[in-house]
């Protein structure tokens, strides 16, 4: 599969990974652009459901990512938040999702370049996964 | 009476296979014997021994089915909606119902194809209904749950079906019931034969004789109601795998931005969302109510206005019960004191 | 009721609406909103035929549909209304709407008012708040044939000056005098000259005779039964007291099963009831 | 009068209604009930097919004192309600039994036979004529039972004896399939299991710690995580959000699996989840009235993960 015509979402807190891809954009580093972003004000907002229903939708990845711990602009958001979302990724082979379809990690506002490298990487890993598990979504069958 | 070989009949199937969908009882994989109808493919074991988790309702009434597509198309300053409706034509032959479940297509049948005044067809019902054939295999033997016998006709109910499979040595003798079962029952792979039916299933009976009039005396004790069900989970196993349950949801889904359609699936009277209003008002709030309105409808208010019982004896509501809630307690405990 | 017969829904496809347009929106108060519409196919809005009381299933395709009371009166030809109050799911995309918009209609269903056998009566309506719009229907029916009735006196009570609806039709109907009609709120209200009091302390405080007359009520559900208490309290009997109900639904023609007050189902046999028929079931709000 | 009988009698003392079994005359196995009065306690039984967990009704009966009698696994369904502060402790008379391991009696009844009285001695289950080795019809759950202890307890009424509890067993039938599989052949395997299911909510309803019930989100059209659609892209979705909330609060008590009607492995999902919150958290659901679930809560050292 191309990768032009894969869904990546990414769910980013407001406070830091958002401005680090804007900062990563307004520097102009080359991206893919298969990652659709969706801002959520804290990676502590990040119901597993959230990527579970992504996953139900259609998306090929999602990316999650969240101030570094201990740097929460709410406090605690993202401890919350990494405890659920290692749950999720161990949980996510027992679906047949292939956890190299799952990303969770922390950006902060300057990491800018940073951003633009794990966005390569993660695009490149889901671009593997999909060659060998192309049919991931569980399909409807109503008459 | 015609007479078909046992080994004649996945080539009946087969046959049959060429014109229709054939469905069939069948163990299903990963399970530890959980048998439910569904689509028969050449060679595929058929389980007659069993009794469904769920009835083959779903042909008739599937769990999901569209009922029309929409679009938004552009119009001047505006949209326009356009929408196109369905028509099921599908030809199914199923093979192995058992009579109660035939007689619960009849018991349906009064709903869904009223001619009466003041009533509504339904054409996807319709659609769905007049594509089937129903060959019936007659029960031998019951288990504890069943209770068909309650009923007029009990085991021997021809109601619904097309043709009548009787199990005798070596195969089974056929009884055709329709048009379309006689025609079945004339190809090559019957004979006729002088052969005696076997004697039919004796289930356990539940005094039905004045249960409508009681159903409304009891109506008002609610307490009455909280009792007899207080075990219940308020699930909705009962109402899916019976046979004649047939209320439904409708919901609508897009495809995309501004195209979609609207579909009905099933819904249970056992659930609190089944009535609950938007605005917070629930007039069956707790189970004994919902339980109430369900056994009242099966034995009150459609023999009422559709002159059938929306029972017909299955028992799966028994068997399958995850609290094994017993139905006919509850019906007994309505018509006693 | 099987009085009225049901025209206007496609008797071959009853759970496929028709496209329709809205071609005025009318604020009535804080969260209801009366939507005019007509049908795309003009031969549907022409041939389109209803008592007073029938009700309609107007939705968004996407969204969904709910339950309406039409309440236009069958002598308005140019559209039908629907008066709508915000307070779920549909109601509230319906509520984002503006005139030419689209959406899809199946209607009329259900029974109406049977009016026809209240030829020479004296007539009391009693509404409250939304429970209104069906009864605007009625009542500009009355007054199209207005002759052939006796008394018409109407009850209309809402929480504030601001939630009672129909405000240009009410001061029409305050300034006739073959009607008297009597608005009032729960409690005083600045600027509010009316009446204050709930609707059944305000008709006890002007009693109705029962003689040779029918009440209709319909309103949110504790006013109702209060009503009932005082009409009954009055000598009205249950044969002469009607009232029209609102259920959960989802199909509107007796197949989904959800709308159903013992044998009877809303969508069918009603939504327009004599006490009759009900036994009094609706009393606890519980079926 | 049996000692367990009497216990139950004597519970009448401080509650309003005790949760039981009786025996079912058409199934032949027991079936849960509710006693108001000692009276009706007599015909309380105690065997291998009260299989079902009564807390169930625990959170529904809210407001009245309740007797419960309660297997070690029941226990912890308790202990999990108590540390959610869903169930007020102070009203429940816990009745703990000693449990002998429970017939899965659906295996047992085969789906015919039902109604077959199954008769359970001497570590062999009979039914139909025929005898089996009781290992081969116990519950999953039963094997390697690690809570024969009811680890919540006011009264204790007797029951089996410790020793009759089976050992764990090696991942047999689908559960040795499934660890086998590839993330493409799971995913075909979940596509096939819940096209079956009929989304009659059996599985929620029949969970002692699914205690939203009326308002589960599973249900519900806003938010909308699943639509209504009897579909198994719907019904996967919709399931996930019950095994989502499970998270850190299933006992494994193995009720959803037993209530589901067409046989979907629900435990497969909630054994393999409650695992990895035993790996990371060190966390069993049920441990105890007073502790507190570890995704209420964080560490700062949760860090050793090593996630980015």
């Amino acid at each position: 599969m191309p990768r032009e015509t894969l869904k990546i979402v990414g769910f980013l807190c407001n406070w830091c990974s958002y401005a680090g891809a804007d900062m990563a954009g307004m520097a102009r580093m080359r991206q893919p652009d298969s990652l659709r972003i969706i801002r959520v004000p804290c990676s502590g907002r990040v119901d597993p459901l959230l990527v579970l229903k992504a996953f139900q939708e259609g998306a090929d990845g999602v990316l999650v990512s969240g101030c570094h711990p201990g740097d929460c602009h709410y406090g605690n958001g993202n401890y919350f938040a990494r405890r659920r979302l290692e749950l999720l990724k161990r949980m996510l082979p027992v679906l047949g999702i292939d956890p190299g379809r799952f990303h969770y990690t922390w950006v902060s506002a300057s990491e800018g370049a940073r951003w633009a490298r794990l966005v390569e990487e993660f695009t490149g890993q889901v671009e593997r996964v999909q060659e060998a598990q192309p049919n991931l979504k569980i399909q409807s069958r109503i008459p | 009476m015609r007479f078909i070989a046992e080994e004649n009949i996945p080539r009946l199937l087969g046959r049959l296979a060429a014109n229709a969908a054939v469905w069939a009882p069948q163990v299903v994989k990963d399970t530890v014997n959980t048998v439910l109808f569904a689509p028969w493919r050449a060679g595929g074991e058929i389980e007659t021994g069993a009794y469904s988790a769920l009835s083959a309702k779903e042909l008739v009434l599937p769990a999901t089915e569209r009922l029309f597509s929409y679009r938004y198309r552009r119009a001047g300053e505006g949209e326009r909606i356009g929408i196109k409706g369905c028509a099921p034509q599908e030809r199914v032959v199923i093979f192995g119902m058992r009579a109660c479940d035939a007689k619960a297509l009849a018991v349906l049948d009064a709903l869904f194809l009223s001619r009466s005044a003041g009533s509504y067809n339904d054409p996807y019902y319709q659609g769905r209904r007049s594509g089937l054939t129903v060959i019936t295999l007659a029960c031998t033997s019951c288990d504890s749950a069943c209770f068909c016998s309650s009923f007029e006709k009990g085991a021997a109910e021809t109601a619904g079906s097309d043709l009548i499979f009787y199990p005798v040595s070596g195969g089974y003798l056929a009884g055709p019931v329709s048009e379309k079962g006689k025609e079945l029952a004339a190809v090559d792979l019957f004979q006729d034969s002088s052969q005696e039916k076997p004697g039919l299933a004796k289930t356990a009976k539940v005094e039905l004789v004045g249960i409508q009039q009681r159903l409304l005396e009891r109506f008002d004790d609610i307490d009455f109601w909280r009792l007899a069900t207080e075990v219940c989970l308020s699930c909705g196993y009962c109402s899916y795998a019976c046979p004649a349950c047939h209320c439904f949801n409708i919901f609508d889904e897009t495809d995309g931005d501004r195209a979609g359609g609207r579909y009905r699936c099933w819904d249970a009277c056992m659930f609190y969302a089944y009535t609950l209003e938007s605005s917070g008002h629930n007039p069956r709030p707790e189970a004994a109510h919902r339980y109430r309105n369900r056994l009242a409808h099966k034995f009150s208010y459609f023999p009422l206005n559709r002159g059938e019982i929306l029972c017909t004896g299955c028992g799966r509501c028994i068997r399958g019960c995850p609290a094994g809630l017993d139905f006919r307690d509850v019906i007994r405990a309505v018509s006693a004191g | 009721m099987s009085t009225v017969p049901r025209k206007g829904i496609k008797a071959a496809e009853p759970l496929v609406p028709e496209p329709a347009t809205i071609i005025d929106v009318i604020k009535e108060g804080p969260n209801i909103r009366s939507f005019r519409l007509i049908f795309d196919d003009p031969g549907i809005t022409t041939a389109f035929s209803f008592a007073p009381g029938q009700i309609g299933l107007m939705g968004i395709p996407g969204v969904g549909e709910s339950t309406f009371a039409i309440s236009s009166p069958p002598s308005q030809r140019d559209y039908i209304q629907f008066s709508v109050m915000k307070t779920g799911f549909v109601t509230s995309a319906i509520h984002e709407l503006a005139a030419g918009d689209a959406v899809a209609v199946r209607a009329p269903l259900g029974c109406g008012f049977p009016v026809d056998s209240w030829k020479g009566k004296n007539i009391l309506i009693v509404g409250g708040g939304i429970g209104m719009a069906p009864l605007r229907s009625l009542l500009m029916h009355i007054l199209d044939r207005r002759k052939e009735f006796g008394s018409l006196r109407v009850f209309y009570g809402a929480r504030t000056p601001a939630d009672l609806c129909f405000a240009g039709d009410r001061v029409q109907w305050e300034n006739r005098d073959d009607i008297e009609f009597i608005a009032t709120v729960d409690e005083k209200h600045p600027g509010w000259s009316g009446h204050t009091g709930l609707v059944p302390q305000v008709i006890a405080a002007q009693p109705p005779a029962p003689e040779n007359a029918v009440a209709v009520t319909c309103g949110p559900p504790v006013m109702i039964k209060y009503t009932l208490a005082a009409l009954q309290q009055l000598g009205f009997t249950e044969a002469q007291i009607y009232t029209t109900l609102e259920r959960k639904m989802k199909c509107g023609i007796g197949l989904c099963g959800r709308c159903n007050i013992g044998a009877k189902y809303v969508c069918i046999d009603g939504p327009v009831f004599s006490l009759d028929e009900l036994k009094n079931r609706m009393v606890d709000g519980r079926w | 009068m049996n000692e367990f009988v009497q216990t139950i009698k004597q519970t009448f003392k401080e509650v309003d209604l005790v949760l039981g079994w009786v025996r079912s005359p058409a199934a032949g196995v027991a079936v849960p009930a509710c006693f108001h009065t000692p009276a009706q306690a007599d015909d309380a039984v105690f065997d291998s097919t009260c299989m079902h967990n009564l807390v169930v009704h625990l959170p529904r009966l809210a407001g009245k004192k309740v007797g419960i009698v309660a297997k070690g696994c029941d226990a912890r369904s308790i202990a999990q309600l108590v540390a959610e502060h869903a169930v007020d402790r102070s009203r429940v008379i816990v009745i703990g039994v000693h449990c002998p391991g429970m017939i899965d009696v659906k295996k047992a009844w085969r789906c015919f036979g039902f109604g077959k009285r199954i008769s359970d001695a001497g570590g062999r289950v009979a039914m139909e004529g025929k005898t089996v080795a009781r290992e081969e019809v116990l519950l999953q759950k039963c094997r390697g039972c690690r809570d024969w202890e009811p680890v919540i307890c006011d009264v204790t009424a007797g029951g089996a004896t410790k020793a009759a509890t089976a050992p764990p067993a090696e991942p047999a039938g689908i559960r040795k399939r499934f660890a086998a599989m590839s993330p493409a052949e799971r995913r075909q395997f979940w596509q096939d299991q819940f096209s079956r299911c009929i989304r009659c909510y059996a599985c929620r309803e029949a969970c002692p710690l699914c205690f939203c019930r009326d308002q589960c989100a599973m249900q519900a059209r806003d938010p909308g995580w699943a639509t209504a659609a009897i579909d198994a892209s719907q019904s996967w979705m919709a399931q996930l959000i019950r095994i989502s909330h499970m998270a850190g609060r299933c006992s494994g008590c193995e009720e959803c699996e037993r209530a589901c009607p067409v046989g979907i492995p629900l435990m497969l999902l909630l054994e393999e989840q409650n695992a990895v919150i035993e790996e990371l958290f060190g966390y069993r659901a049920g441990a105890g009235p007073e502790v507190k679930p570890p995704l209420l809560t964080f560490n700062i050292k949760d860090d050793a993960w090593g996630e980015s």
